[in-house]
């Protein structure tokens, strides 16, 4: 525990540090980086000590807030959710000293640090009010990191979403906190055990004051609207850490404060397996009609955590049905999940700032070919967009195996149309598998490889050592996390016992171990080295020539000929996907037989956005503005208010 | 004595009744003053002649018989305007409503229990009437001076509502209550010449510009 | 651990050995119903063994990944037929969920040809990459309902016990979905391995072409390994819809392999057959086929749901 | 209580004043705004002295008295009053062509007002102390001196007299109470405290609720709230503030004695639901005011209206809710000095408060906007600032005595609120600034006078709001003592 409070005073020392207004920012970046490095090690430090510690570390201190106190605790659920948020942490710190611009860099390691601060205190915090207090300190300052560059009004545009529906998602939690607060007597979680005591209407309405409250910052499906715009604002490393650990947050929100609540009946299961099904349908079709790749990438954050969901409400729902084998498996799976999504999405999210760092633009069709001038970034994304589909040698297929197998076990071992529901959602997760990999081949394809597409692409620069290090630990740990799955489950299990008490046994036992997995990555690549010397000893002796892609007799093959972005996933919305997400294109069809100059525009704004959210505000905002002619400006009417309201108060008084 | 009371107190509700009908800034003037040297002679009748009570008089005559009228006289000058413009809801209305705000008045004040020495004298009820009639003047009317003369109303219903606690109400409290008055109406004038100066017209139609 | 050293050289055996001759069986049918003699049986292993030893051309625009597109190729079919069973030669690899690695194994190998043939910046190579990862997203749901059903059968949940010894018994308890999913797998063969009715594999107009547009700018042992690839991927997958198809183990294992190398070249004779009585389907009813046959394999699981 | 307090109080009392005849007597424009810190530094040395002692102390004749409820007000006003008088000096100075007399004169008067009003223990007294603030806050509001102040000045004044002469009504009411009740009839709070038990109940009753109109026309509550969008408008930042921490507070003060009344003569029950029914209006009035804002300072005024409508909430309540209420009485002070300096300076850098054409203050003023925005953060309840803590509290009474619909009221109109100011602020702070206007503001920049003093509140809030120190806890708590309802 001393070495979390190490680690608080470090980054703390080094937000201060950084405030200040040194005369190079060369000293910022060093204080506010090296700080940031030195604090996350120390808490890596402390997540560890709290994995491998069998008892829970409490650390209490009377503070004045009326009915608040300053008590944390680590136990295994906080500690596994420490490991993603300062390993992250290190690599974003790393990753930002040089990919912070100059002049904006002053406050942000402030802000950087304060976030890292805040997202370790909620996750350790053990008392509702200090939980709050670190809340919405955690939105406050990833909300100023948004805006790093107020000057776009876009970017203001995504915090100003972004501090909304936060601050909405925040309100449902007070409700929460105070309901509970109010049936056991304080805010110390130590007494929320009180809860499970709750009858079944109101245990469901605190459940879904839960979803609300922790769906809108983890960007579960309906409140998902803020999280493709606040994301892209957002400098990469800083994207990277909210994409990969502070959506996580809330979803240990909702798990902590499930394991109080009663035991969940049936249907909390299926809402939020329903909510996770769709979340991840949506997030993933939607990012597969983007333009900017920092966008695709967050769409896709909202289906990984779609994934997650689906898995946390199997579990729910299985556990509740008394099937303990299935629900052990979706719980690894979705925890397991979770912490490959926050390596492999913050690997891409830094993949593509380096990419928009070399080339200038995030925008797909400016990009291109840029694999041969930055091959390490090429490599370090390509490595990345293997995670996150789930292909075999990387981490991203031991979560998804694990959540498949649970939903086989269900499916073969339900009778009657019960087995119904668990087969369909596979269904669904195979589509998403492959949606997945038409977004990542977009990416890799039309960004990286192939022909440049803009003079900027051309002159592309590979990234510096510190950002390129960064990338290379966290693919590392990605290849690592697959090659040894044992090493994954193990670390998860501590966090999984504590949730689910009664599949302890599960966890330690064989019955769910994924060592096969290991054994086949180290197959496969044996197998890949052996392919690559067999090929390297049947070219040896022959001559290798370069010449120019073969054009089917066109001469002179240029950048736009190529397949761009659009194109590639035009035929997947046709094909596959609903007309409601069909995205806008202003097309420049040609008419008449010497059309003037023709262009074709693009954009794929979120529907759920569009067509709800702002035309529900707009309207509201209307009618607010109707009911202020009350205030009519004439002083009489102001006194016939004045005057009516001592006679009804009068009546009021007289009735009583 | 008592007779005497009554009458004094219906001759304030006729006041009343005149100033909701009359349309003559001047003469609207000269009632309030009237009506205001008819208060100033309440303590004198309701408590005898004691040095507390003769002072409060005199001081009430001086401010609500001269100096404040004064006041409103010299405003009107400078801004040489005679009649009161219709007000919001005509004259008649104005009546109606102002009858029925007495009727009120009185039929509120019956259910307040009264101590055996008061509960004959009419102070109450007149005291509410005055207050509502000024009330209604603030509400109807549309030229400033007319406001500030219902805001004077206003503060006469309340002084004959002070009649009855005058040995509760210490000297220094009712001297406190007359002098906010008389800076408060002081105050208005200036401004009603700041109103006139700039809008060169004292009805407050144009003094809407500040809504939503 | 049943399997002996000698049963895991036999499955590599069939698999380097037998898979060219599919192809060569394919197209010796075809000749036949076209009334001309065709290729020779042994036409791929020339083709393949040629590739090996001619030079290389690649183009400038490449990177290494052009290079990686066809040593992954032949990797993940070796890798994946350990996982199966080929006739009554049981798996070599078999653990609890070891599909889900097969179907991702194959995803590996989709992923590495899209990026190869987009590496080459060409509108062709980018045409086809587009195609196969869409379709093949379409595919992947049928597969996993084909082995559910499977799985439901026989309990277990690692290929080799799925289409072991309890196959045939199954086959009396729910022949109707065994039937819809022999169907549906065949039709996923198809798919994947560019047959006739999806995609046409010696087309020369690149517009229609699928896995071979992908494949153009590929030369020497490249293309090589890529065309040993893709006719160990087809074995695979055959040795799948033979396995359903010829449940029956007489106890004698040579009888048994006899019996399964002639279910293959039966197979093959079928698709021959298929192939030149049916011609490509057009471009846009391909995803309309394709799911309506995972909703068929949906279906056949609703039938043993029941 | 021996002379020295009597002395104490006394001074307390006439500094102000005598200072505020000082300014008017002095010629020199330039010379008169260092009278306001001059005044302010000692008020509130003085004002620590006076609250050291623990004790209630009064003087001989019971009218002047410290009790637990005027220590927490006397501070925050001067307090208020003190950040408020320094940032006057730098105000006045870059507008010396308007001339201080008045404004300087009138400020000072305005002080001695709000002290006499929080330390008066006679309704009388305390009456004709908060007359004497609504008349010297009218020359505050017409400072600008433009048609738009005028008229807000009229009608501040106008319906600050009525509601002033409803209260008067209300005490009369309250004084017949007790002769009905066949109590010595007497103005002292101490007296009616002690007779209110046999009190008659309808004239109580009627008194209560002429005294709720007459005052709560001060605070701002909700169908009375009418003339504070058009004042706190109109007015310059610096009155702005000083109306909306100080006025309202020393107002609220007036309600709170009031409650002690009805709470002795065990009216509670009814008093507290017309408190919650106000309170409730005043949120859902400022809520649907607040939307779609085009002037940031009426917002401002909107937003007063809503912490106004907490506040009577949180006294409703009671339990702890009470505590927060009275801790929601300091943060609202001093969020409110913030927001309405850094307004200030704004709205004089762009010479307008339409928030059309002030947009893109952070790169014009980046410390005021700043500030202008940490403020918004602030009074909208976000953690690191105080507000959140006592907003907190009281929800933490509102939910625990149950009142779960209010709760969500409350949370739902909150929520509406943030949505309204945050649009707006975030295109007033953050939006693109307007092209050179010919208007003479282009020269206005941040310097350190204008912008330390809202900086240092800020840092209270921020101190306040991570930890809250002992003797303002204690001064809450028994604050919030002398408001439970005793069974």
């Amino acid at each position: 525990m001393n070495f979390l409070f190490l680690s608080w005073l470090v980054l703390g020392l080094g937000a201060c540090a950084a405030a200040l207004p040194w005369r190079s920012s060369k000293i910022t970046a060093i204080l506010g980086g090296g700080s940031a490095v030195l604090g996350c090690l120390s808490g890596l430090i402390a997540a560890g000590q709290g994995l491998i510690a069998d008892t829970a570390a409490t650390f209490s201190l009377p503070w004045s807030m009326p009915g608040g106190s300053f008590s944390l605790r680590l136990d295994g659920l906080s500690a596994f959710f420490l490991l993603p948020l300062f390993i992250v942490g290190l690599v974003g710190a790393l990753y930002g000293t040089e990919y912070m611009r100059k002049e904006k860099a002053r406050l942000h390691w402030s802000w950087y640090n304060l976030l890292l601060v805040s997202m370790a205190m909620v996750v350790t915090a053990a008392n509702g009010l200090l939980f709050l207090f670190a809340w919405e300190c955690m939105s406050l300052t990833s909300f100023f990191l948004v805006i790093t560059e107020y000057d776009l009004p876009e970017v203001v545009a995504a915090g100003w979403t972004y501090l909304l529906a936060t601050h909405l998602g925040a309100a449902c939690l007070f409700a929460f906190f105070l309901t509970a607060g109010a049936f056991c007597g304080s805010l110390d979680f130590a007494s929320f055990h009180l809860l499970s005591t709750l009858t079944g209407p109101v245990a469901s309405v605190l459940f879904l004051l839960l979803v609300t409250g922790f769906g809108s910052k983890a960007g579960i499906f309906p409140f998902h609207v803020w999280l493709p715009d606040a994301h892209p604002a957002a400098p990469s490393h800083v994207s990277a850490l909210m994409s990969g650990v502070m959506v996580k947050t809330a979803i240990y929100g909702l798990l902590r404060m499930c394991s109080f609540l009663p035991a969940s009946p049936a249907w909390w299961g299926g809402l939020l397996m329903t909510i996770g099904i769709t979340g991840a349908l949506f997030g993933i079709a939607m990012a597969a009609m983007q333009r900017d790749v920092k966008r695709s990438l967050a769409y896709s954050t909202v289906e990984n955590i779609g994934i997650i969901l689906l898995a946390l409400g199997f579990w729910m729902h299985s556990r509740a049905a008394g099937q303990h084998v299935v629900a052990a498996l979706a719980l690894a799976g979705g925890l397991i999940h979770l912490l490959n999504h926050a390596l492999f999405k913050s690997l891409l999210f830094l993949g593509a700032g380096s990419l928009m760092h070399g080339s200038g633009s995030r925008d797909l069709g400016r990009m291109g070919g840029l694999m041969r001038r930055m091959p390490v970034t090429g490599l370090m994304i390509v490595c990345g967009g293997m995670a996150i589909c789930a292909l075999p040698p990387f981490n991203g297929l031991v979560g998804e195996w694990f959540i498949y197998r649970a939903l086989l076990e269900s499916g073969a071992a339900l009778s009657g149309l019960g087995g119904f529901f668990p087969v369909m959602l596979i269904g669904f997760l195979a589509l998403v598998g492959g949606l997945a990999l038409i977004v990542m081949t977009r990416i890799i394809g039309i960004a990286l490889l192939g022909v440049p597409r803009s003079p900027a692409a051309a002159q592309a620069h590979e990234a510096g050592w510190p950002m390129r290090s960064a990338m290379i630990a966290l693919a590392l740990l990605c290849l690592a996390g697959g090659l040894m799955p044992i090493q994954l489950l193990r670390v998860t299990g501590r966090a999984a016992v504590l949730l689910d008490p009664d599949s302890a046994h599960l966890f330690a036992g064989q019955v769910i171990t994924p060592w096969w997995l290991g054994i086949m990555a180290f197959l496969l690549i044996g197998a890949l080295l052996a392919a690559f010397s067999f090929n390297r000893w049947r070219q040896g002796r022959a001559t290798v020539a370069a010449a120019s892609t073969w054009g089917c007799g066109f001469a002179f093959p240029s950048s736009r000929m190529s397949y761009s972005a659009e194109s590639y996933s035009e035929l997947a919305q046709s094909g596959i996907l609903c007309s409601c997400l069909t995205p806008e294109s202003k097309d420049g069809r040609t008419i008449g037989f010497f059309p003037l100059r023709r262009s074709f525009v693009f954009n794929a704004p979120d529907p759920v956005l569009e067509k709800f959210f702002k035309p529900l505000f707009q309207r509201l905002a209307g009618y607010c503005r109707r009911c202020c002619r009350l205030q009519s400006g004439n002083l009489h009417i102001y006194m016939l208010y004045v005057f009516s309201a001592t006679v009804l108060l009068l009546f009021w008084v007289g009735l009583r | 004595m008592d007779t005497l009371l009554h009458l004094l107190l219906l001759l304030v509700i006729l006041l009343n009744f005149f100033l909701l009908g009359s349309s003559r800034l001047a003469s609207c003037i000269r009632t309030t003053a009237f009506q205001g040297g008819i208060l100033s002679l309440l303590p004198l009748l309701a408590h005898g002649f004691s040095g507390h009570t003769l002072f409060l008089a005199s001081v009430a005559f001086l401010l609500k018989g001269i100096a404040i009228p004064y006041l409103l006289f010299r405003a009107i000058r400078q801004v040489h305007i005679r009649r009161e413009v219709e007000p919001l809801i005509g004259y008649v209305p104005t009546l109606i409503l102002g009858t029925l705000a007495t009727a009120g008045a009185f039929i509120f004040s019956g259910r307040l229990p009264l101590i055996p020495e008061h509960s004959q004298s009419l102070f109450v009820p007149v005291g509410l009437a005055t207050l509502a009639t000024g009330f209604l003047m603030l509400i109807s009317r549309r030229k400033a001076i007319t406001q500030a003369l219902g805001y004077l109303i206003f503060e006469n219903g309340i002084f004959i509502f002070g009649m009855l606690l005058t040995e509760a109400m210490p000297l220094m409290v009712e001297s406190g209550v007359l002098l906010d008055l008389l800076v408060g109406v002081f105050v208005m004038t200036i401004l009603m010449h700041q109103i006139n100066r700039e809008f060169s017209t004292m009805n407050t139609d144009n003094l809407t510009s500040l809504k939503e | 651990m049943r399997i002996t050293i000698l049963q895991l050289f036999l499955h590599l055996l069939l698999l380097f050995g037998l898979s060219p001759l599919l192809s060569g069986v394919i197209g010796k049918t075809k000749a036949l119903f076209a009334g001309r003699v065709g290729p020779p049986f042994l036409q791929l292993y020339f083709d393949i063994w040629k590739l090996f030893g001619k030079g290389l051309v690649i183009s400038r625009t490449t990177t290494w990944i052009f290079r990686a597109g066809p040593v992954v190729g032949l990797a993940v079919p070796v890798l994946a037929a350990l996982l199966i069973p080929f006739g009554p030669v049981g798996a070599p690899i078999s653990f609890s969920g070891d599909l889900i690695f097969f179907v991702y194994l194959f995803g590996l190998s989709r992923f590495f040809t899209a990026c190869a043939a987009l590496d080459t910046g060409s509108s062709f190579e980018g045409m086809g990459a587009v195609r196969e990862v869409t379709f093949s997203c379409l595919a992947e749901p049928t597969v996993f309902f084909v082995f559910i059903v499977l799985a439901r059968l026989s309990g277990s949940f690692s290929l080799d016990a799925m289409f072991g010894p309890t196959l045939a018994a199954s086959w009396h308890t729910a022949a109707p979905s065994l039937l819809l999913i022999l169907v549906c797998l065949f039709i996923v063969t198809l798919v994947e391995n560019c047959r006739i009715p999806f995609d046409d594999p010696n087309t020369h107009l690149e517009l229609t072409m699928i896995h071979e547009v992908m494949v153009l700018d590929h030369s020497g042992p490249d293309l090589g390994m890529i065309l040993y690839g893709a006719a160990m991927k087809f074995l695979v997958l055959g040795a799948l819809v033979v396995r359903l198809f010829l449940p029956v183990t007489t106890g004698n294992i040579a009888l048994d392999i006899l019996l399964f190398i002639g279910g293959l070249l039966f197979m093959a004779v079928v698709i021959g057959v298929i192939e030149s009585v049916m011609a490509r389907l057009r471009l846009l009813r391909i995803p309309q086929l394709l799911v309506g046959v995972s909703l068929l394999s949906f279906f056949s699981l609703i039938l043993l749901l029941r | 209580m021996n002379n020295m307090e009597n002395n104490l109080l006394a001074l307390l009392l006439l500094l102000p004043f005598c200072g505020s005849v000082l300014a008017f007597s002095m010629p020199s424009d330039r010379l008169r705004p260092l009278l306001l810190p001059l005044c302010a530094t000692p008020h509130l040395a003085l004002t620590f002295l006076v609250i050291q002692s623990g004790r209630p102390l009064t003087t001989a004749n019971g009218w002047i008295g410290v009790d637990p409820l005027s220590r927490l007000i006397l501070p925050v006003i001067s307090l208020l009053f003190l950040g408020c008088s320094f940032y006057a000096v730098g105000y006045l100075r870059c507008r010396i062509a308007w001339g201080n007399r008045t404004f300087v004169g009138c400020l000072l008067l305005f002080l001695s007002a709000m002290t006499l009003a929080t330390i008066s223990r006679h309704l009388g007294l305390l009456w004709v102390a908060v007359e004497t603030t609504t008349v010297a806050s009218a020359p505050l509001i017409y400072y600008n001196r433009n048609r738009l102040s005028m008229e807000a000045t009229w009608k501040y004044l106008l319906l600050g007299s009525v509601g002033i002469a409803l209260a008067m009504l209300g005490i009369l009411f309250i004084a017949y109470a007790g002769l009905a009740g066949g109590e010595h009839v007497s103005l002292q709070l101490d007296d009616i405290l002690h007779g209110a038990a046999n009190y008659s109940r309808p004239w109580l009753r009627a008194g209560f609720v002429f005294l709720l109109v007459g005052f709560g026309l001060k605070v701002g509550f909700a169908p009375l709230h009418t003339w504070k969008p058009d004042a706190y408008g109109e007015a310059p930042g610096l009155v702005g503030a000083l109306l909306a921490g100080g006025l309202t507070s020393v107002a609220f003060l007036a309600l709170l004695r009031t409650l002690q009344i009805m709470d002795a003569a065990s009216e509670a029950v009814m008093a507290r639901e017309a408190f919650l029914a106000m309170g409730l209006l005043s949120i859902a009035f400022a809520a649907v005011f607040v939307v779609r804002q085009p002037d940031f300072k009426r917002m401002l005024a909107y937003s007063s209206v809503e912490h106004m409508g907490i506040l009577a909430i949180g006294i409703s309540v009671g339990g702890i809710a009470t505590f927060g209420a009275m801790l929601h009485l300091i943060n609202n002070a001093l969020t409110k000095g913030v927001l309405f300096l850094a307004a200030a300076n704004i709205h004089r850098r762009f010479g307008s408060k339409k928030v059309a054409d002030a947009r893109g203050a952070i790169s014009l003023v980046p410390l005021s906007a700043t500030l202008f925005l940490l403020g918004f953060l602030a009074i909208t309840g976000s953690p690191p600032f105080a507000p959140f803590i006592s907003e907190f509290t009281i929800l933490q009474g509102v939910f625990s005595n149950g009142h779960f619909v209010t709760g969500g009221l409350f949370l739902f109109f909150l929520a509406v609120i943030f949505i309204g100011m945050g649009s707006t602020v975030l295109s007033v702070v953050f939006g693109t600034p307007p092209e050179k206007t010919g208007t003479g503001y282009e020269n206005y920049r941040d310097t350190f006078a204008t912008t330390a003093v809202p900086l240092i509140m800020l840092l209270l809030i921020f101190v306040l709001g991570v930890y809250l120190p002992d003797p303002v806890r204690h001064i809450c708590a028994d604050a919030a003592a002398l408001l439970e309802v005793r069974p």
